[in-house]
């Protein structure tokens, strides 16, 4: 029976996680336009992209591989099953011990990996850009990203998410300095990884400045359809993995009451339209920066993981 | 003892069939190599049932090798583990080679070497006392070396003169450390060793040398110059061995006289020398692996990098065992052990997808090659295989074995010492920049060399390679997934090796809340299992992929490439190896390899091509190597002169002697 | 009766000393020869005296040997050789004379330095013998490569192996085959240096022995 | 028994001396030659059989017995080499038939005259076999009349006499040492009573005696700094001289060091050996190493290497204890086997190419593969790469000595490393180079070479446990 319901619920959480996606995208662009001063689309306007586009047929190069009409499902799933293990309305759900805070990074990773490779299928020079500079951003990403895990792994006592999320929740961590600088550091990491500015600005195809949409240049269709879902879905992990590291109240648990559940639903829709906002709000007031000041950017990242980490040590009395 | 006789027997057979091939060319080379992969499987099948069998330990004595001391070979779980290894990797190269060195230009040069390189590995791993364990060590080196000077090419006169230096420049280190361990009366077997539990100071000099010996051997930072030379050299199955196992076979040797024979004295700070050299070899290896755009230095650099995790799994394990904190030790022995072996596979893997797409080609730089996906679809695949799993992505094996580092670095804090704390989350950095920096140069190395288009002739007309290297292949991508996705039965299986080393074992692997999960620790912090998300990639993927096909369009067209609208025909206008690392050889490059790109433009109005050069040097060369060498050539062109004085100078210096010895004489009386 | 003994064979072995230094002094040819000359008798007594005091017939062999061979032939057969040959008869010293001396004033220091602290010496040589033997052997290398042609290197070993006999003949009851092997050692020296002069005389146009190293091997 | 082999070694190759310097026709005086080393040989063989004795000329002790036997088997071997290369030499006229007759005499004196200085038991006659053995060879080198030739063997004759007669001034001082206890006459020159009575001996005078002797065997030796006659003499030689020369007469001097160095060590007050022997060959090693790598000569270059493992095993000996003077003794075997061998391969090699110049001398790999087989093995071996012989005893002793001497063991280490660099620099080159330059079939005999290659193969592998009883009784007699 608990199966059952243990299936459902994490069943549940796949499928809010895919609905909630696209309008979190959508929110982002409406308070963003809102800030310029301009109406905008409807919160609703990135389901009707979707539905558009998986309606019409696929253009793909001649020379294209088997490769390049692989990767968008490959990109899509990854980005999927990491989602479901990442604790949202709440913790302890049946498949969150199939794989730690690490295993979901790796599989970001993967699909980042075939994100790049797509790109360079075709052989045009843009593709070739835009993996490159993605696999450069990335790969200084991760590091920062490794300090984070340790410095919550330390204070947690374990790298698997509910289980963080529950420690979190169920006792007063305190303003530890450490966190803070780890909660900025993993915001930092968390735009360079989807690409929002100032990293990347996912509105533009101004050749020379674009990462991520050099990649997809050549898709179209459903496979762009794919990515595109991805890439929505991605940017709601993150900031559920935010939420569920350092802002887990009102998280329900697993066997908790259905209206337990309920409120979690409700409690992190909200926050995540919080997140939509702090997000739109920086991306107004921040402007893009040259690719090879990512580099320093990220490292600031390092450093405040670093830091963090040697607080704890201190605060911890070594 | 008759699992011992057997592979003894092997072992001869193999120096047999290397003298039979030597008097006798004629020899097919098909039969020789499949007489190889024979006998390795024969000895793999020994070694694996004894390591399955647990901490069972043989070991017997020949009447040969050193007087008083005869040659002593040994099988305990820790050389039974390396066996399997040595002997997997062995066989699966054999039967690539069985297709591939049919195309050897000279097999009178590689034939004879080749078994006795297989056999002279296989005795390193059973020898159990210093004189056969560093004789079998220098004729590994020296048939290695036979091997890459195989190859005619201009540059490996250089290559081979370095790695020949090099490797017994690191013979003479472990000389020194089992002469230290032996002691004046000349003690070189094993067990005596192992009894004479030495001295703290003599324990730390031993890890000093076996760092600069084994480590050389390896391919550690600052001393693995020889190996990005070496190693393309050589005939491509060839070089699978040497960088998939050889490497292997001195990183046994660094764990048996570590942690075996000077075990007793080991202390904490082992593990800061060891963890730091590990830490820079992982990420210089990879950095000059991005770097590079020749496909098997690339790959050989990478050895340098996958060296480095190994050992960073190796210092955690002094680390924590030094602490007394058995299970953690426990956790990083198998951490590294387990690298060990997948390295050695997909290694193997990318090194003989080389070889195919070099013989396919005759190319082994990448900027000239591109699309070989359409030319060559198996071997792409089994390359893209190979590059997924060394880039540390799931569900591949390449992955496991990282986060167990991950896992044995994040049970750091529980350490006594504070240099330790704060020095092994550094290098726990160091180890992620290094495993995102091998995901960039994979995706360079599968992009460039197999999508996008064809940039030269060669490319164009390549051709799939033959069956039995496609089978090789084929096996060793689908281990890589097996230990992907059922690595609880790896890790079951290091057990005894484990606790052997470590005198700790890791929590069996079934107390997981669903079957096949890895545990790594007892109290349940976290758990991974490859198996269920593999499952569960391959459901969501499929789902997808099923409801777009029935519920939205399925229908696809063909058209040019669009590009922003750009057309453009010429394929070398795709992005190259060195246009893809730039953004990064800009980030590091500059200081770390004093990197230098010049671009040569012509005159507006002139048509001719724009020439990109980009220069960069090794900092273990410009720093360690380039220094000697010119002392040397200083010392060799200033003493020459002796070699032409006059009778009258020469009889100088006989009286001066003379005159010399007797004023010693005076001073002694 | 012993000490005058004694006494005797002193002088004689450092008039043969005193030779070895008027050696080194010598800067001509001829010259050079004929003090060779005077330093072989001078051996040639010193053996005789010894033979005389250790009743050692065989010794007045050696005696004669030195008298004849290297008193009269040898110097001999090399002025001949210098006057067929047209040799410059200044020979070119390396260093100059007063250094030389002085070098082999130290050389004498040295070897009774060594000598000394033997405590007994047993049968006829003293330790100051052995002392002016040694310094001989030394002087005799010293004039070898002190000076620069052939001739006068030939002159400085066989004072050095003066030197020698002047030792062995010392040593008491020294097995004959000694002298014998040093007789012979002399006559294939000779005879040795005689083919090889010869052979250079074919070769080159001097003696001087620098102007071989021309012919110097390993070289491009 | 005794008196028959001792007949065959010494006896019968002066007999045959006469008869050879007589016979014109050069082939039959080669196989002549062939046949007395073989009866030499057999004859050293004989020596197993009867049992070990002294009397007071004569010695047969575990030290010399199979250094005789080896000397002998060298000496063999390399009589049927020569008889191969001088029929090459023949056709190219380099040399006459008077010299050849000349030469073979000259080949049996100098064997005889080794086995002499070997065997015998009194210091003065072993002084008069070595001369005889460095005189004889001087007129060998000299054989070629080149100009080049001329000059080395001047060079070595100077050196060589000076060597002489410092080591008969030592040999009367030990004399004088040992006549204030076993009197006067031949018993004060016996080396067996004297190794008993050393202690009583006087110390300096014993001093002073060690140096002169050191000086003198040393320059034989061709220890640095007197090694400068041994490049050149190897270098413009017949190459089967270069083979002897290399291979048993450098033994032979050492042999008469260690004699010395073992009445040395029964004496308390005297100089200790050791250290000046360590000194001299570990400064031979590092000279001869880094002499190596500028040597464009191929014979001179195997003639540095020499230097540089008379160097390795002087410093052994000098180090002392079971261990090194065992390996000592082993490297001493293992060298003249392999060097011997090295130079049989070069002899052919120089033929083949009609030079010695190692410039001309390249890619042997392909244009004659067995040759190259067999240099390339003799110079791995030589460098002191498993499965050789010549590895075991730089195992022992580099690990004995780091043990003991840890900068030492650096510095021996650094030598041995510096002098593989350059020979392997070179056997690349000779190897795997550009074929270039003539390349001539030669008749070239390859029973010798495998024979030694053999035989140090097989020491790599296993050593006779008698020969490991000798050794290890000579070890230590060494101390």
């Amino acid at each position: 029976m608990e199966l059952i319901v243990g299936l459902f619920m994490q069943g549940l959480q796949m499928m809010l996680v895919l609905l909630v996606a696209p309008a979190l995208v959508g929110l982002v662009r409406k308070v963003h336009a809102r800030l310029l001063m301009r109406r905008g689309p409807s919160i609703f306007q990135p389901y009707r992209d979707l539905l558009r586009l998986t309606r019409k047929e696929a253009l793909v190069a001649k020379n294209a591989s088997w490769l390049f009409r692989v990767a968008p499902y490959l990109i899509f799933s990854s980005v999927w099953v990491a989602s479901a293990l990442v604790p949202t309305f709440a913790t302890g759900l049946i498949f969150n011990w199939l794989a730690d805070i690490l295993a979901i990074v790796a599989l970001l990773a993967t699909a980042r990996f075939a994100m790049a490779l797509a790109g360079m299928d075709v052989g045009t020079s843009f593709g070739g850009l835009g993996s490159s500079r993605e696999m450069t951003i990335s790969s200084l990403a991760e590091p920062a990203m490794l300090m984070i895990v340790f410095t919550i792994a330390l204070v947690a006592g374990t790298t698997q998410l509910s289980a963080i999320a529950g420690f979190m929740a169920h006792q007063p961590v305190g303003l530890r300095v450490s966190l803070g600088l780890a909660l900025v550091s993993l915001v930092i990491v968390a735009v360079a990884e989807n690409a929002r500015i100032p990293v990347d600005n996912p509105a533009t195809h101004l050749e020379l400045t674009m990462i991520h949409e050099a990649m997809v240049l050549e898709y179209s269709g459903r496979h762009l359809a794919l990515i595109e879902a991805a890439a929505a879905t991605k940017l709601l992990l993150y900031m559920s993995l935010i939420i569920c590291l350092f802002f887990p109240f009102g998280v329900a648990t697993a066997e908790g009451a259905l209206g337990a559940q309920f409120a979690g639903i409700v409690i992190w829709l909200v926050k995540l339209s919080i997140g939509a906002l702090l997000l739109a709000f920086g991306e107004t007031v921040v402007a893009k920066m040259r690719l090879f000041r990512v580099a320093e950017f990220l490292g600031v990242a390092l450093v405040l993981g670093l830091l963090s980490m040697i607080f704890l040590f201190v605060l911890k009395g070594l | 003892m008759g699992i011992m006789v057997v592979i003894g027997s092997c072992l001869a057979l193999f120096f047999v069939l290397a003298i039979l091939t030597l008097l006798w060319p004629g020899i097919g080379l098909r039969l020789s190599y499949g007489a190889t992969m024979l006998l390795c499987l024969i000895i793999l099948f020994c070694a694996a049932s004894s390591l399955l069998a647990g901490n069972s330990i043989t070991s017997v004595m020949l009447p040969i090798g050193l007087p008083n001391v005869g040659m002593r070979l040994r099988i305990d779980a820790l050389s039974a583990f390396f066996l399997v290894v040595v002997n997997l990797g062995a066989a699966i190269s054999s039967l690539f080679a069985m297709g591939y060195g049919v195309h050897e230009k000279r097999p009178g040069r590689v034939l004879p070497f080749y078994p006795s390189f297989i056999a002279a590995m296989n005795l390193v791993v059973l020898a159990d006392d210093a004189f056969t364990f560093l004789l079998a060590w220098e004729t590994m080196s020296l048939t290695s070396w036979a091997l890459v000077m195989s190859n005619e090419e201009k540059e490996t006169q250089r290559a081979g003169l370095v790695y020949f230096v090099m490797a017994s420049f690191s013979a003479a280190m472990l000389l020194f450390s089992f002469g230290l361990l032996a002691g004046a009366g000349g003690a070189y077997g094993f067990d005596e060793i192992r009894a004479s539990n030495p001295s703290a100071w003599t324990a730390g000099i031993v890890l000093i040398l076996v760092l600069l010996g084994a480590g050389s051997k390896a391919g550690v930072f600052p001393v693995h110059v020889w190996l990005p030379l070496a190693h393309p050299a050589a005939p491509s199955h060839v070089s699978a061995l040497m960088s998939g196992v050889m490497t292997k076979v001195a990183i046994y040797g660094a764990i048996r006289i570590l942690f075996d024979l000077v075990g007793s004295a080991m202390v904490w700070w082992w593990a800061v020398p060891v963890l730091i050299v590990a830490g820079a070899t992982a990420l210089m290896g990879v950095l000059y692996a991005l770097m590079q755009h020749d496909l098997k230095r690339l790959l050989a650099y990478h050895t340098v990098e996958n060296i480095g995790i190994i050992l960073i799994g190796v210092g955690l394990a002094i680390a924590f065992r030094a602490n007394g904190l058995n299970a953690a030790a426990a956790l990083a022995m198998s951490a590294a052990l387990l690298h060990v072996f997948n390295h050695s596979l997909f290694k193997s893997l990318l090194f003989l997808g080389s070889g195919a797409v070099l013989h396919a080609t005759g190319e082994r730089d990448i900027d000239h090659l591109g699309g070989l996906i359409h030319k060559m679809p198996y071997t792409a695949f089994f390359f893209l295989a190979g590059s997924a799993a060394i880039s540390a992505l799931p569900p591949l094996n390449g992955f496991v074995s990282e986060w167990l580092t991950f896992q044995s670095i994040l049970a750091s804090p529980g350490l006594a010492q504070a240099s330790l704390k704060f020095l092994i989350p550094v290098i726990g950095v160091m180890l992620a920049l290094a495993a995102a920096l091998a995901a960039a140069c994979f995706v360079k190395a599968f992009g460039v060399t197999f999508l996008g288009r064809a940039r030269s002739q060669a490319a164009h007309e390549a051709k799939e390679t033959d069956n039995y290297s496609l089978t090789a292949m084929g096996l060793l991508a689908l281990f890589c997934l097996m230990i992907g996705i059922l690595p609880s039965f790896a890790v079951d299986a290091l057990r005894p090796v484990v606790g052997m080393l470590t005198s700790g074992t890791l929590p069996p692997q079934d107390i997981g809340p669903a079957p096949l999960t890895l545990i790594p620790f007892a109290n349940g912090r976290s758990s991974y299992n490859g198996m269920i998300i593999f499952i569960f990639l391959l459901l969501s993927g499929g789902t997808t992929a099923w409801f777009i096909h029935h519920f939205a369009s399925r229908a696809i067209r063909f058209g040019n490439l669009w590009d922003c609208g750009h057309r453009e025909d010429n394929p070398l206008a795709q992005y190259t190896a060195a246009s893809f690392s730039q953004p990064i050889r800009r980030v590091f490059g500059g200081q770390v390899f004093r990197a230098r790109e010049q671009v040569d433009m012509p005159p507006p109005g002139d048509s001719a091509a724009a020439v990109f050069k980009s220069r960069l040097v090794d900092p273990a060369w410009f720093l360690i190597m380039s220094p000697l060498a010119r002392l040397l050539e200083i010392a060799t062109s200033r003493t020459d002169f002796l070699q032409r004085l006059t009778i009258r100078r020469y009889l100088a210096l006989v009286f001066l002697w003379v005159v010399m010895l007797l004023i010693v004489v005076a001073i002694w009386n | 009766m012993q000490g005058f003994n004694v006494d005797t064979s002193h002088f004689l072995a450092g008039a043969v000393l005193v030779c070895s230094f008027a050696l080194l002094y010598q800067a001509r040819l001829f010259a050079l020869l004929n003090v060779f000359a005077v330093q072989s008798m001078m051996l040639a007594l010193a053996v005789g005296w010894q033979a005389h005091v250790q009743q050692a017939g065989h010794l007045y062999i050696t005696a004669a040997l030195a008298l004849v061979m290297k008193g009269m032939i040898i110097p001999g057969a090399l002025r001949r050789i210098v006057q067929n040959m047209k040799i410059h008869r200044t020979i070119e010293t390396v260093v100059s004379v007063n250094l030389a001396m002085l070098a082999g004033v130290g050389l004498t220091i040295l070897s009774i330095m060594v000598v000394f602290p033997i405590a007994r010496m047993a049968g006829g040589l003293a330790r100051e013998d052995l002392a002016f033997a040694l310094t001989i052997i030394l002087i005799g290398m010293l004039v070898m490569i002190t000076r620069r042609n052939a001739i006068s290197q030939i002159i400085g070993f066989m004072s050095l192996e003066n030197g020698l006999i002047l030792a062995a003949t010392g040593a008491k009851g020294m097995p004959l085959v000694v002298e014998v092997s040093v007789a012979s050692s002399v006559l294939i020296a000779f005879f040795v240096f005689g083919i090889f002069i010869f052979r250079i005389r074919e070769h080159f146009d001097s003696v001087d022995v620098d102007q071989l190293s021309a012919k110097r091997g390993d070289v491009e | 028994m005794t008196s028959l082999a001792f007949a065959l070694i010494l006896i019968v190759p002066v007999a045959g001396m006469v008869l050879l310097a007589l016979i014109s026709s050069y082939r039959i005086g080669a196989w002549l030659n062939v046949a007395l080393s073989a009866t030499a040989f057999a004859g050293s063989c004989l020596l197993f059989a009867v049992p070990m004795q002294t009397d007071t000329f004569f010695l047969v002790d575990s030290f010399n017995i199979y250094l005789v036997a080896l000397n002998t088997l060298v000496g063999f071997t390399t009589s049927i080499f020569s008889a191969s290369y001088i029929a090459h030499e023949l056709e190219q006229e380099t040399l006459t038939r008077g010299y050849l007759r000349f030469y073979h005499a000259l080949y049996q004196a100098m064997m005889t005259a080794m086995s002499f200085a070997l065997l015998s038991n009194n210091l003065g006659l072993m002084w008069v076999g070595i001369e005889v053995a460095t005189l004889s060879t001087v007129v060998m080198v000299g054989i070629y009349r080149t100009a080049q030739a001329i000059e080395a063997a001047w060079k070595y004759f100077i050196l060589g006499s000076v060597g002489i007669a410092l080591a008969f001034f030592g040999t009367i001082l030990l004399y004088l040492a040992a006549e204030q206890v076993l009197g006067e006459g031949a018993a004060a020159l016996t080396w067996s009573l004297l190794v008993n009575d050393a202690a009583k001996f006087d110390p300096a005078l014993l001093s002073l005696a060690f140096v002169f002797l050191l000086a003198g065997y040393g320059t034989k030796v061709g220890l640095a700094p007197l090694h400068a006659w041994l490049p050149d003499a190897h270098a413009e030689g017949p190459t089967p001289i270069s083979a002897v020369l290399s291979g048993l007469l450098l033994n032979v001097a050492l042999y008469a060091v260690l004699r010395i160095k073992m009445i040395m060590a029964g004496n308390a007050g005297a100089i200790p050996p050791g250290p000046i022997m360590m000194f001299m060959g570990l400064s031979s090693l590092i000279f001869a190493a880094i002499m190596l790598y500028r040597r464009r000569d191929i014979k001179r270059l195997f003639a540095y290497s020499s230097i540089e493992h008379m160097g390795i095993i002087t410093f052994a000996f000098g180090m002392g204890g079971p261990l090194a003077n065992f390996a000592g003794l082993l490297h001493m075997t293992m060298h003249s086997l392999t060097k011997s061998g090295i130079f049989f391969a070069v002899g052919h090699i120089a033929q083949a190419k009609r030079t010695q110049k190692l410039a001309g001398i390249t890619g042997l790999a392909k244009s004659h593969p067995v040759l190259a087989w067999s240099l390339g093995i003799g110079v791995i071996a030589i460098a002191g790469v498993p499965p050789f012989g010549v590895f075991t005893s730089e195992f022992l002793v580099v690990t004995t000595t780091f043990v003991r001497q840890p900068i030492l063991a650096g510095l021996l280490a650094l030598g041995i490393l510096i002098a593989f660099g350059a020979l392997l620099m070179r056997l690349q080159q000779v190897l795997f180079g550009e074929p270039q330059g003539p390349s001539h079939k030669v008749s070239a005999s390859s029973l010798p070479v495998l024979l030694h290659m053999g035989l140090v193969l097989l020491a790599g592998l296993w050593l006779p446990q008698i020969l490991v009883d000798w050794f290890q009784q000579v070890a230590r007699l060494l101390g």
